[in-house]
């Protein structure tokens, strides 16, 4: 059977019908099978699917490949707990103004960890690809420069019409992919404000999807505006309705980055980053018994400050 | 060099670089100084001059002091025109819609090579940085603008890894590598005005900023500029400049 | 044959192939009476069935007595789910997301190949057709139903012209070919159900509807269609189906 | 010079500027050149930039190829009037209710008009190859049919990865691009309601835009919701506002089709269809003194029925 054969098969034998596909977090997080190689939406501090990282991490789950756009903080935790031995992305770190991550060095460097480096653009065409039911798709960029050298499966191609040289990138078909978004029906129908990144790519190339909402409306309001639905209710598998779900990370319009979380956390690695890393999952990722209780940790003033700033975004 | 002047180097670097984007240029602009660059441009000499970011934004508004952390989050989003998948942004470099990329830059070579992926061999590295991002197709696509300090550690006869091609190995390499269009086509710094010697494609001064000499510059560069006798002096920053600056940054994040 | 009965020949058609529609399933319909086709499923055995039209549409509720004159004007766009560019709907076919395709035929021959450009010689046609629209997408890439009214100039030895493939020359021509998926299930036409042989792709009779005889699909068929001895008859259409169908095309538009 | 790097020059060259580019219907039928691929915008019966055609064939312009996803009756009119004597599409007649077009059988089978038929797919791809600044983009229909052996330009070729069989479809970039909207402000950037169809990717790929529309709108409309502006104001060369622009083609939540105008023209053409679509285009296109007239000839009532039809589809 052929790779394209082989995805057909596995998009067939998935329930297409409009159907309620609503579920808790820990029910989401059972999707997840061993060796999945997980594709996450949002790009660096923006839309991350943080909620179900952090059910994933606390259900143990270990070695996964993961692939993002640009990846963010959110990776020190998926290095640090085991979630993720291997990314798949253009750009991790933490943030311009918190410096270069530890964590992601540490790891790296003393090759815990793969970061698998492609161009953003590279990483958006691979999704792309893999939601046209394409096996690749050219470009022109990365020739020339050392990423194609180190990548084990790019290609350059010529043009069949006009012999020109040009990169050619694989497909990426992630086995299950997290999206957050600002709202989507029962049904998994969802309709995002502001940058919506890669992610209708990434719901469309990916084998199952998990959706979680800041709220779940109805089918009724989502057919009211059908042409600001993004992504689908067929690509989805499961709709968790999260509040504040990409905290202290940003949701478009319901609050901005906890930026003062953010401060603290790098304060906490500063001396040693994989201690203060342990010690910030312990406190928000193991000990917390419910999202609830986490976000209680991450603190009302902070979580107010958030989504003030937040929702400012449409103030003239 | 700036003691002694009421501006800081940063400040420097941002007007310097500010004054390179011509009035109803498209820029795709990296974060920090080259967004606060952008901005200044736009209200100064440039008022239809439209910045599109990486996340997916063409054209917005940013609001002084509210400087985003990276070019995905709302602060980027505020009034703009349009908002694409990054994917469509970054496809707009390649159909040409974008004049100038401008963008920072850690690690810089002699024929304007790029890195951000890693100090030392790459796969025994001395330290691993964030890697490129959009980085890459920019510097790939279009004809790019990149402002960093001026130190001799960022600034070496060959980077240790081509992470966004300038050109290569100079001449006619970058050509001869597929990358038919685009190219680096001025480096500032808090130093000088940088070019690339159109044939040899090596890094030269094309002016320096007012007091800087000559020597102070090749000081601080870890190969050799090509820097000609009579070299042009920038105009320093204006009144009108450094006021709208410190309006736009008024916590002094990239300009102190 | 359907003059003794209270329905026509056009009800027949549309009732047995909305009969074919499963519950749950994505369905990529064409205009007229496949989209009627669908709609009485949908108010019929299959509510979770979800609509796709060329134009873009995702899952919408057409309202009776308002039927579109394609599938590209607002009457397909009441309260859908999502509406997609024309391009990434028929992406859906590619990248799998549809169980059916079903749509209209002009001609059709022994191997399910469809024709909608040309009769006669392509070069010096005796009639220019309208073209292939999406038809050859969805032939090219999903499982595909075919209802048309049975006529033995449209039912062909071979085809003019292969607009839409279905079986190209039998066998495994269209594996061949580079078409490693999908293909013609099902022809529904006003006398019986049809499908192929597995190993020659040739056209068979699946089951006659209700007053057919084989003699009477063969007469009505261009070239010689396997008939089993024992086949099948359809039950006709009940009371329901067909007041669902007139309520949803009171005018008798397609039904008539 | 390849031809990637003419296109990329000539998209150079355009002004990109943040700057008004309104202009009436005939300043804006000065744009197109002797020659120029045009490409049309909107589908069938859609969102027709009929405006610009009916200034166009006006102005005389002969000889043109134009390139359409799906071509509806706006083809008759663009044949007869000889503005047209090649079509890039994937169909072309009037519609379902109103039989095959004689005009398109009359001209294509008498060889005075070249019918250049690709699948509906092909023509998407195309556009978008060029949007992208691709010079191809694969896919995996077409084979096998007998599409391919009549095309001048498409190719089969291997998977650079898998070695599959697939489909080079080049890109097609129009010299100029005619596109209808429901509003736009005066730079250029656009918001669509209903079917996008292939306008984003045709406004992208193109050389040159003329971008009609319901309303203009101030930029601080547009501002407010840019996460629904589908083209961006870089791509358009040229604003003009035409209130029924489409008409008697359908603008989604503005009018529906003119349905009795359709009936109308194809009664006229039974008889004797070149003589029917002279007639039709005398009365319509060449006689009226402007727009307004032109409308006025469709028919107050027939304009506020296809009104009253197209506001009602936002009705519960």
């Amino acid at each position: 059977m052929t790779a394209y054969q082989e995805l057909r098969k596995k998009t067939e034998a998935r329930d297409h019908s409009l159907r309620e596909r609503v579920m808790s977090l820990e029910e989401a997080a059972g999707l997840v099978k061993e060796g999945d190689l997980i594709g996450l939406g949002g790009s660096t501090m923006s839309r991350t699917p943080l909620a179900m990282i952090w059910a994933l991490i606390r259900a143990g789950a270990k070695g996964h490949t993961i692939a993002r756009g640009i990846s963010c903080q959110e990776g020190d935790l998926t290095f640090a707990s085991g979630l993720c031995n291997h990314v798949i992305t253009s750009w991790m770190s933490h943030g311009l103004n918190w410096g270069v991550s530890k964590i992601m060095r540490n790891y790296t460097e003393q090759k815990r960890a793969v970061f698998e480096e492609w161009s953003h653009m590279a990483m958006g065409l691979r999704f792309r690809a893999g939601a046209m039911g394409l096996p690749f798709l050219p470009m022109r960029a990365m020739m020339g420069s050392d990423l194609m050298g180190r990548l084990p499966n790019v290609k350059t191609m010529e043009c069949p019409f006009t012999g020109e040289k040009l990169v050619a990138v694989p497909a990426l078909n992630p086995d299950i992919a997290f999206i957050h978004v600002q709202r989507c029906d029962a049904y998994g129908n969802a309709q995002m404000d502001g940058l919506p990144f890669l992610d209708a790519d990434l719901a469309m190339a990916a084998n199952r999807v998990v959706m979680t909402t800041e709220r779940i409306i109805s089918n009724d309001q989502i057919r009211r505006a059908p042409d600001h639905t993004r992504i689908p209710f067929f690509t989805v598998d499961a709709v968790v309705e999260v509040p504040f779900g990409c905290a202290p990370h940003e949701c478009y319009g319901v609050y901005e980055p906890f930026f003062s979380h953010h401060d603290y956390y790098a304060d906490l690695l500063k001396k040693d980053a994989e201690k203060g890393v342990a010690e910030y999952l312990q406190r928000f990722y193991y000990e917390p018994k419910d999202w609830n209780d986490y976000l209680g940790r991450l603190g009302m003033a902070e979580l107010q400050d958030a989504a003030r700033r937040g929702r400012s975004i449409n103030n003239d | 060099m700036t003691e002694r002047r009421n501006y800081t180097a940063a400040e420097v670097l941002a007007v310097m670089s500010s004054r390179l984007l011509k009035d109803g240029q498209i820029v795709f602009a990296g974060v920090g100084l080259p967004l606060l660059a952008a901005i200044l441009a736009q209200r100064t000499h440039a008022p239809t001059l439209t910045i599109l970011f990486e996340g997916g934004t063409i054209g917005a508004f940013v609001e002084p002091g509210q400087l985003p952390p990276s070019t995905n989050e709302q602060r980027c989003c505020r009034r703009a025109n349009m908002l694409l998948p990054s994917t469509d942004v970054l496809l707009l470099l390649q159909r040409g819609y974008v004049d100038i990329g401008f963008m920072g830059g850690a690690q810089i070579d002699k024929h304007g090579n790029l890195n951000s992926s890693f100090i030392g061999d790459a796969e025994n590295p001395t330290a691993r940085l964030p890697g490129t991002g959009g980085g890459n197709d920019i510097a790939s696509l279009t004809n790019m603008i990149v402002a960093m300090k001026h130190e001799k550690r960022r600034f070496v006869e060959k980077v240790d890894f081509v992470t966004s091609p300038g050109f290569l190995d100079g001449g006619r390499s970058r050509e001869k590598a597929g990358l038919d269009l685009g190219g680096l086509f001025r480096v500032v710094t808090d130093l000088a005005i940088l070019g690339f010697d159109e044939k040899s494609r090596d890094m030269k001064v094309v002016a320096l900023h007012p007091g800087v000499t000559a020597k102070e510059i090749q000081d601080n560069t870890g190969f050799e500029l090509i820097i000609e006798r009579n070299v042009e002096t920038t105009p320093p920053p204006t009144e009108d400049e450094l006021k709208v600056l410190r309006h736009l940054d008024p916590d002094r994040l990239y300009i102190a």
